[in-house]
């Protein structure tokens, strides 16, 4: 069940490393969300109700739903529901990817520490990697996004692969951080109506 | 009883949003910095005490609060000047004051945290808040700036918590506070704490302004308001450094030491590099000043890097150098608005309209060059002292060596700047002389301390670096 | 309430130069000179006449109270220091009032009260023993320079080479950081007592380099020299004066008293010292003999002295390496001599040259000529100290050579090497005197005889009374020490037998009795000359005196512009030493208009110092074009930035997994 | 006293046997021996002309180059009896005096502002630089033979009984010669036969000079003559003979110097000015090699 879940979770990578519209990349990451949500759900065994709820806010409510609808609201305003413009051609992108993904399987076969949940940590490492991989390869705000939002589930799947939780107060923090930190990027992407196009290239006239 | 200064905090920040008179909004943020003044003693005087609860600072944390207090204090006042002379929005202030106020109390939080996770959650709120800071003057370069600060400290701050995420594997189920991680330290698995320590010097690079995130940090302190500029170089470099060193403290009691400690020189002697490559290409003040941070903050690095002799070294350079640069960039921001602007091809003759702030920028000069009698010079002496000492002279003359190059870009602009009458400089307003007062008053501490031993801080750090091992 | 507390007082009350109007500006500057000089004075006549004596600071300094030591060695140097400033400042009330009308009171107070400074660090420089004040003090003198040498800092080329010259002494401060740096990490003990036990233990040589090279790059040591031709001119003429005459004998100090703990090697170290300082003697008088600029080539005859200063040093090395008390004495006590008469004819011919800078303004010499008639007495004052330096009798200049003439003969017939190297020494020594007489004849000659070249010496006049005091004041010791040497030597051979080889029984007081019969055929010498000059009197009064015109061999349109210039002058050597004398000519471009050029084609002729240019300027200039290459790095793509994050946690991975970190 | 008097009196005949050698070898009659010595009294008794471009320097050099030689004269010792005034390390003092009286000839020169003495002032000055090493090392390597550096001291330790000692002295007489021509610019390095602007060093200088200051830089010149042909003579000067025979020794000397001068004088034509420097800097070689062969006579080489 839960491999399958993470399976999923790598092919929706895979599919990100090629996705051509930003529409398919915002509802790939709800769906990354969704999938997270399913092996947390999976994966607790001692559901105290304060942990269910702090799981399902961060899961559920705003990965799946909050965000992706903001910004689904956002493509729809700076009008960036275009194709995206890839740098580097598809096939290119899918080859790293995937190499991307055999690396972090070798590396926690490697490993093998028994703290860790293999699989976890696998598709936390692949899924870190590629957000990394995408933001260097795409040039448009809204995909940088999406590389962040991507790293933010692979650094969730890998607390998940760690097992011992944080206290409740420090969860509470770290979520909200998050949260807020993916809204103001998106009041900031809002303000860039400075400059005509979402490229980054426009923003290039910082350097010595 | 901290998390009274939390909450009164966070009351103070709210009003501050809602507050749209400029006197009430400034005088909100000088409670609050009374309020942290209070909060600086408290924890001063509670030094002893055994650590309870999540917050609760160290000798560190207690001497990097008072330097927050300090420049933070002159960089209000400072802010308040900046807003006056550009008839700033009550709007505009308010959102900054209150993003200040944030940013401020995010910082402290760092210093006070005794929770990794916790001291993640603060670093991330810096950033946040510090973006709408460096927004503050709100046009097209100030956009650019905000946004990639947002963006790459976001995800540098992101991998900082991946590091975190492998601290706590190697860890196993001990809980992530730094009292018991430091117990558990020598059980470590030596490999999950490299990664752990790669990541966080990466991630947390972002902060403290070295190889390789140093890019948007230099951006942003060019980009805003120089108040802030002040604060950046300062404060948060303090946070960077306190981030890096929290890890430090914890891995210091296993093997990797020496590891720790080579890579700790590799990225100081990095940052030094680059630091003098992009200082002698830029015609920009306030990136000079920006670079010759990140030059010091190398120099940290490679101090921290020699072990015991080098700690002490390395925090006090950190703290000397950050009232020097507060003060420097005081000036500046002056230098900025008497041209308004701040490449070099368009300033000159500065002399002539204040000769105080001349002097003021001479002495900042002298002490950010580290010629004596500034504090700085004793800290550089004492770090070669200690690379000979654990007999890496070779790196001594790379270093020296590189210096030399940060004393030709500052000396040549700066005169350029004081002596040189430059036919394109528009003088667009007056300043007062009194408003180099405070930066003068930094710098004097600074050159004072060059010549008095600053016994407070001193005993201060080697209390903290007691942890460390010796 | 001793000395010391009024010492601590007075460099307080610096500060009250920027309070007082511009007028009284130089005065206060000179009262306060003058009592930091008399408190100064009384220690080191005090450490002269009995034993050494210790002021500790009232002051905390970091770590504790640093203390002034003040030995012989101190004395003398303070002895100088103190003279040189106070003639400088007392030049500068008449030098500076050029400025008045166009410099505002801040650049007054800003050049009296580093003025002031410089004297109080070169006091601290040599007075001070532990390595963080010695340091302190040190860049506190290069400091203070800087900001006299950048008076005129609104012309963009001085304040370039100011800034030149700051980086170059910057190196300098780090060269000597490191030494002592490296002495505190061995011994534990901070500054010159560490010296000691440090060269007890360790090799001699690397540290002694590392010395050298900082203190060579002050005091200007050839290939070390490069800043000196720049600074002096760019500066106002008695900062000049006080930085030849006095700030670079600094270096020299440091040198002494590094030498002054050696005990291991000392054979090498003398060798090098002696040939590094025979290649600057030589090529420093041979570089100055190409300069236009007056000025320029004084500063070049520094560092010949400084050569001549370093030859004595050296020499008197190898005589303690070899246990010869005698060739070590007079090594050592010529070198001490020379660089207190160096500092007494530099400075003279630095406020000559002001003098006539003062009233032609122009330093170029093919622009002057004739000056004799116009002011004469700076005029007789420069040919005096034109024959001191240039090492001839019966000034002072002379008694110094001929002390180290004296050990390199004494050391003649010791073994093949040292014959060698002393014959090296002897045909160095006269080379350079040679050439010295060939520029200080140049130099006289064209400046202040002949007929005028340009308009430009028109409205010159001889200088107030208040630029020639301090002249007068310095040509007596001059004269004194040339004829009197014999009752100086006494204490300057106190000083050198500091140097004396361990277990050698000083020959106490030997060089005075050699001096004497030398003092008394000047004086006969004199005494002849004067008995000459009555015959002639008498002789000029019985005949007839005509004047006419100079003798054009039958050629009556005879104008100035046939005198000879200093570059013409200086040809026959140039041809004598082809590139090396680095004499560059560039001619104006061929005009559209003259299809066929004519003969009267313009160029100018000016001198580039090679060695300058191999050492510093090339280098620097690849280091810069190299360094601008990792600018791309700064690409503002903000995917870049995220790339370096991720290159460098890769590198570091692979570093550590290869165990490179 | 002897020496003095004796080099004094020998050098006032000193330009009249050249001249009358001179004639000779070219077959006229030639000017009588005290021919010179006339033309020096009279012009000590003229009037001075003096061009208005000139200044006090123009004045006191003449004389003053005269006392500097007058006062060497002092120096040269007489065999094993010492000169007028010696002492341990006169040699340098000797050396620097005439570098004085140089000096004051060449600003002499440059006073006028001509450009005729402009010439003659700066191919005196390189001239005399170059060839002051010569001189020096020849006589550093005597001091260190002899372990003296005085002229007393030097040739009052000069002994002719060994072969090699006979070898430098030659090479001193040889060097010393060269020197004294040189010193004096006379053939091969200049020629005060031709006419004066062609004599481009020593004749040219004095140019303005006239009368007075003439007449004494001419007997200046005689009397350098006379002392390096009384430095040569103390070469050949056996020791402990009676006074009067080595006073005829000493004069013999001088009179052969003076007629080898004349010779060379008629049968050597004057060098191109380039090859000048040449010519002198071979002299601090031969020096040098007196040096060596000094070394290995006190067998330091081996």
């Amino acid at each position: 069940m839960i491999s399958l879940l993470v399976i999923a979770f790598g092919v929706t990578l895979i599919y990100l490393a090629v996705a051509e519209r930003m529409k398919t990349y915002n509802s790939l990451i709800a769906v990354q969300g969704l999938l997270l949500f399913f092996i947390t759900y999976v994966e607790l065994e001692s559901l105290d109700v304060w942990h269910l709820i702090l799981i399902l806010m961060e899961t559920l409510v705003i990965k799946v739903i909050v965000l992706p609808y903001f910004i689904h609201r956002l493509l729809i305003k700076k009008g960036g529901d275009r194709s995206v413009a890839l740098v580097v051609p598809g096939y290119i992108s899918l080859t790293v990817v995937s190499a991307i993904i055999f690396f972090s399987f070798l590396l926690s076969y490697l490993l093998h520490d028994q703290q860790i949940q293999v699989k976890y940590f696998t598709g936390a490492i692949a899924a870190i990697f590629t957000g990394l991989y995408l933001i260097i390869v795409h040039k448009q705000v809204f995909t940088h996004m999406m590389g962040y939002l991507t790293i933010e589930n692979g650094i969730f799947l890998l607390s998940l692969a760690i097992g011992n939780e944080m206290p409740l107060l420090v969860n509470l923090a770290v979520l909200l951080d998050v949260f807020s930190s993916v809204l103001i990027l998106g009041i900031f992407i809002d303000r860039l109506e400075a400059f005509s196009t979402l490229d980054v290239d426009q923003l290039e006239e910082l350097k010595d | 009883m901290t998390e009274i200064y939390f909450i009164i905090s966070i009351i103070l920040i709210v009003t501050l949003f809602i507050a749209r008179v400029t006197v009430i909004s400034h005088a909100l943020v000088f409670i609050y910095i009374g309020l942290l003044g209070w909060l600086c003693v408290k924890e001063w005087l509670l030094l002893d005490q055994p650590v309870e609860g999540l917050l609760h600072a160290d000798a560190l944390g207690v001497l990097f609060l008072f330097v927050t207090l300090i420049i933070t204090f002159f960089s209000t006042i400072h802010y308040i000047i900046y807003a006056q002379k550009r008839n700033q929005g009550v709007r505009a202030i308010a959102i900054h004051n209150g993003s200040f106020v944030i940013f401020v109390t995010a910082i402290s939080g760092v210093f006070l945290s005794t929770h990794i996770g916790l001291l993640w959650a603060f670093l991330e709120a810096s950033t946040l808040s510090g973006a709408a800071l460096i927004y503050h003057d709100r046009d097209r370069l100030a956009l650019e700036a905000t946004w990639k600060y947002l963006f790459v400290s976001s995800i540098g701050v992101t991998l900082g918590f991946a590091g975190i995420m492998f601290l706590s594997i190697a860890a196993h189920n001990t809980p992530n506070d730094i009292g018991s991680l430091i117990a558990a330290a020598p059980l470590m698995n030596i490999g999950w704490i490299k990664t752990s320590f790669i990541f966080v010097l990466t991630g947390f690079s972002v902060k403290m302004g070295v190889v390789p995130l140093f890019t948007i940090d230099i951006d942003a302190k060019d980009s805003s308001p120089s108040p802030i500029g002040a604060m950046f170089s300062g404060p948060l470099m303090s946070v960077g450094f306190m981030a890096i060193y929290r890890f430090y403290q914890i891995y210091s009691h296993t093997s990797i030491l020496p590891w720790m400690n080579n890579l700790l020189l590799f990225t100081g002697v990095l940052s030094l590099f680059l630091a003098a490559v992009f200082i002698l290409k830029t015609n920009n003040y306030k990136r000079m000043l920006a670079y010759s941070s990140m030059e010091h903050a190398g120099l940290i690095l490679v101090a921290f890097s020699t072990g015991v002799t080098g700690y002490l070294v390395a925090i006090l350079h950190l703290t000397i150098h950050a009232f020097a640069k507060a003060g420097l960039f005081f000036e500046i921001g002056q230098v900025h608005r008497v041209f308004s602007s701040k490449i070099m091809e368009q300033c000159g003759g500065y002399f002539k309209i204040s000769p105080i702030g001349s002097i003021t920028l001479l002495a900042g000069l002298l002490a950010i060059v580290a010629f004596p009698p500034s504090g700085l010079f004793m800290t550089e002496f004492m770090l070669f002292k200690s690379l000979m000492i654990s007999g890496e002279w070779w790196i001594v003359f790379i270093v020296m060596f590189l210096l030399c190059f940060f004393v030709y870009a500052m000396v040549r602009n700066f005169f350029t700047l004081i002596f040189i009458d430059n036919p394109n400089a528009k003088i667009i307003a007056k300043v007062n002389p009194l408003e180099s007062v405070p930066p003068l008053f930094l710098i004097g501490t600074v050159l004072v301390v060059g010549v008095m031993r600053p016994e407070f801080i001193i005993d201060l750090i080697n209390r903290a670096i007691l942890v460390l091992p010796h | 309430m001793n000395a010391v507390h009024i010492f601590e007082g007075l460099t307080v009350l610096t500060l009250l130069v920027y309070f007082v109007p511009v007028r009284w500006k130089q005065p206060l500057c000179l009262l306060l000179s003058v009592g930091l000089a008399f408190i100064t004075t009384t220690w080191a006549i005090e450490s002269f006449t009995g034993q050494e004596v210790k002021q500790p600071l009232s002051m905390p300094f970091w770590f504790h109270n640093s203390v002034l030591v003040i030995d012989k060695l101190s004395a003398f140097f303070l002895v100088i220091i103190n003279f040189g400033t106070l003639t400088s400042i007392l030049f500068s009330r008449g030098y500076m009032k050029m400025y008045e009308a166009s410099k505002r009171s801040q650049d007054f107070s800003l050049h009296y009260f580093f003025l002031l400074w410089l004297q109080i660090a070169m006091t601290l420089v040599v007075t001070l023993q532990e390595g963080l004040p010695f340091l302190v003090a040190w860049e506190i003198m290069s400091l203070s320079s800087f900001m006299l040498v950048i008076f005129e800092s609104e012309k963009k080329e001085i304040l370039n080479t100011g800034i030149y010259y700051l980086i170059q002494m910057h190196v300098a401060l780090f060269f000597v950081l490191a030494a002592f740096a490296l002495v505190e990490a061995k011994t534990g003990i901070s500054g010159f007592d560490g010296l000691a036990i440090y060269f007890k233990t360790y090799p001699s040589i690397p540290m002694f380099l590392l010395f050298f090279a900082g203190f060579g790059i002050k005091a200007g040591f050839i290939p070390l020299h490069s800043w000196l031709p720049h600074a002096h001119p760019a500066a106002p003429s008695h900062i000049s004066g006080i930085m030849s005459g006095t700030m670079i004998k600094m270096g020299i100090y440091g040198i002494l008293r590094v030498v002054s703990f050696l005990n291991e090697s000392l054979m090498e170290i003398g060798t090098i010292v002696l040939i590094v300082s025979l290649i600057s003697s030589v090529f420093g008088v041979f570089f100055a003999i190409f300069q236009h600029d007056l000025k320029k080539m004084l500063a070049y005859h520094s560092i010949e002295n400084i050569g001549i200063i370093g030859i004595g040093i050296g020499t008197g090395l190898i005589g303690k390496a070899l246990g010869n008390p005698v060739i070590c004495l007079l090594g050592f006590s010529g070198a001490i001599l020379h660089v207190l008469n160096h500092s007494l004819f530099k400075s003279l011919l630095f406020y000559c040259a002001g003098s006539v800078y003062n009233q032609c303004h122009t330093r170029d010499v093919n622009e002057l000529g004739g000056l004799i008639k116009k002011m004469p007495t700076t005029s007789m004052l420069f040919l005096l100290a034109s024959v001191a330096i240039c090492g001839l009798p019966p000034f002072n200049g002379f008694i110094s050579e001929f002390l180290i003439y004296k050990g390199f003969f004494s050391g003649l017939d010791k073994n093949i090497f040292i014959s060698l190297l002393f014959l090296g020494g002897i045909i160095g020594l006269t080379v350079t005197g040679g050439l010295a007489v060939f520029c200080f004849t140049k130099a006289f000659g064209i400046v202040f005889l002949g007929a005028a070249r340009t308009n430009k010496t028109n409205h010159a006049h001889e200088v107030s009374s208040s630029m020639l005091l301090p002249k007068f004041l310095i040509a007596v010791p001059i004269i004194a020490i040339g004829i009197g040497s014999f009752s100086f030597m006494p204490y300057i051979e106190g000083i050198a037998t500091l140097y004396l080889p361990a277990g050698a029984v000083a020959p106490i007081n030997m060089i005075g009795p050699v001096l004497q019969p030398l003092s008394l055929a000047l004086g006969l010498f004199i005494l002849l000359f004067v008995m000459l000059l009555v015959w002639r009197a008498f002789q000029q009064r019985r005949v007839v005196i005509t004047t006419g015109p100079t003798w054009g061999c039958g050629y009556s349109g005879l104008t100035p512009a046939h005198q000879y210039t200093s570059t013409t002058f200086a040809d026959n050597l140039k041809n004598l030493s082809m590139s090396l004398s680095g004499m560059k000519t560039h001619y104006h471009p061929i005009e559209a208009e003259d299809i066929f050029p004519s003969e009267k084609r313009k160029y100018e002729t000016h001198q580039e110092d090679e060695l300058e240019k191999i050492l510093i300027l090339n280098p620097s200039k690849l280091l810069l074009t190299v360094m601008l290459k990792f600018t791309f790095l700064r690409s503002g793509k903000i995917q870049h930035y995220i790339l370096y994050g991720l290159g460098f946690i890769l590198i570091v991975a692979l570093l550590t997994i290869f165990n490179v970190l | 006293m002897i020496p003095a008097t004796l080099i004094l009196l020998t050098s006032l005949l000193f330009p009249g046997i050249i001249g009358k050698v001179k004639a000779m070898v070219s077959g006229r009659k030639g000017p009588g021996l005290v021919q010179p010595l006339f033309d020096i009294y009279r012009l000590l008794r003229k009037g001075n002309v003096y061009s208005t471009t000139t200044s006090v320097i123009f004045q006191i050099a003449p004389l003053l180059y005269f006392a500097t030689i007058l006062f060497c004269v002092s120096f040269v010792p007489f065999g094993d009896t010492a000169g007028l005034l010696s002492f341990q390390g006169d040699l340098f003092l000797f050396v620097y005096l005439l570098g004085l009286g140089k000096f004051f000839l060449i600003i002499n020169a440059l006073d006028a502002g001509s450009g005729f003495e402009g010439m003659g002032a700066n191919r005196e000055a390189l001239y005399s630089m170059l060839v002051e090493p010569a001189f020096v090392v020849l006589f550093g390597t005597f001091a260190m033979m002899a372990g003296y550096d005085s002229f007393y001291g030097i040739f009052a330790h000069w002994h002719l009984n060994s072969s090699t000692y006979l070898v430098l002295s030659l090479l001193a007489c040889y060097i010393l010669i060269q020197i004294a021509m040189i010193e004096n610019s006379r053939l091969p390095v200049d020629d005060p036969k031709t006419h004066l602007e062609l004599t481009m060093i020593h004749e040219v200088i004095v140019l303005d000079n006239s009368g007075f200051d003439l007449g004494l830089i001419q007997l200046g010149n005689a009397f350098k003559f006379g002392i390096f042909g009384a430095l040569i003579a103390n070469f050949i000067l056996p020791e402990h003979q009676s006074l009067w025979i080595r006073a005829l020794i000493f004069i013999g000397v001088i009179f052969v110097f003076a007629v080898i001068v004349g010779l060379m004088e008629s049968f050597r034509a004057r060098s191109k000015m380039e090859k000048n420097p040449q010519f002198i800097l071979t002299l601090s070689s031969i020096a040098a090699i007196a040096f060596l062969v000094a070394l290995i006579i006190t067998n330091k080489l081996i």
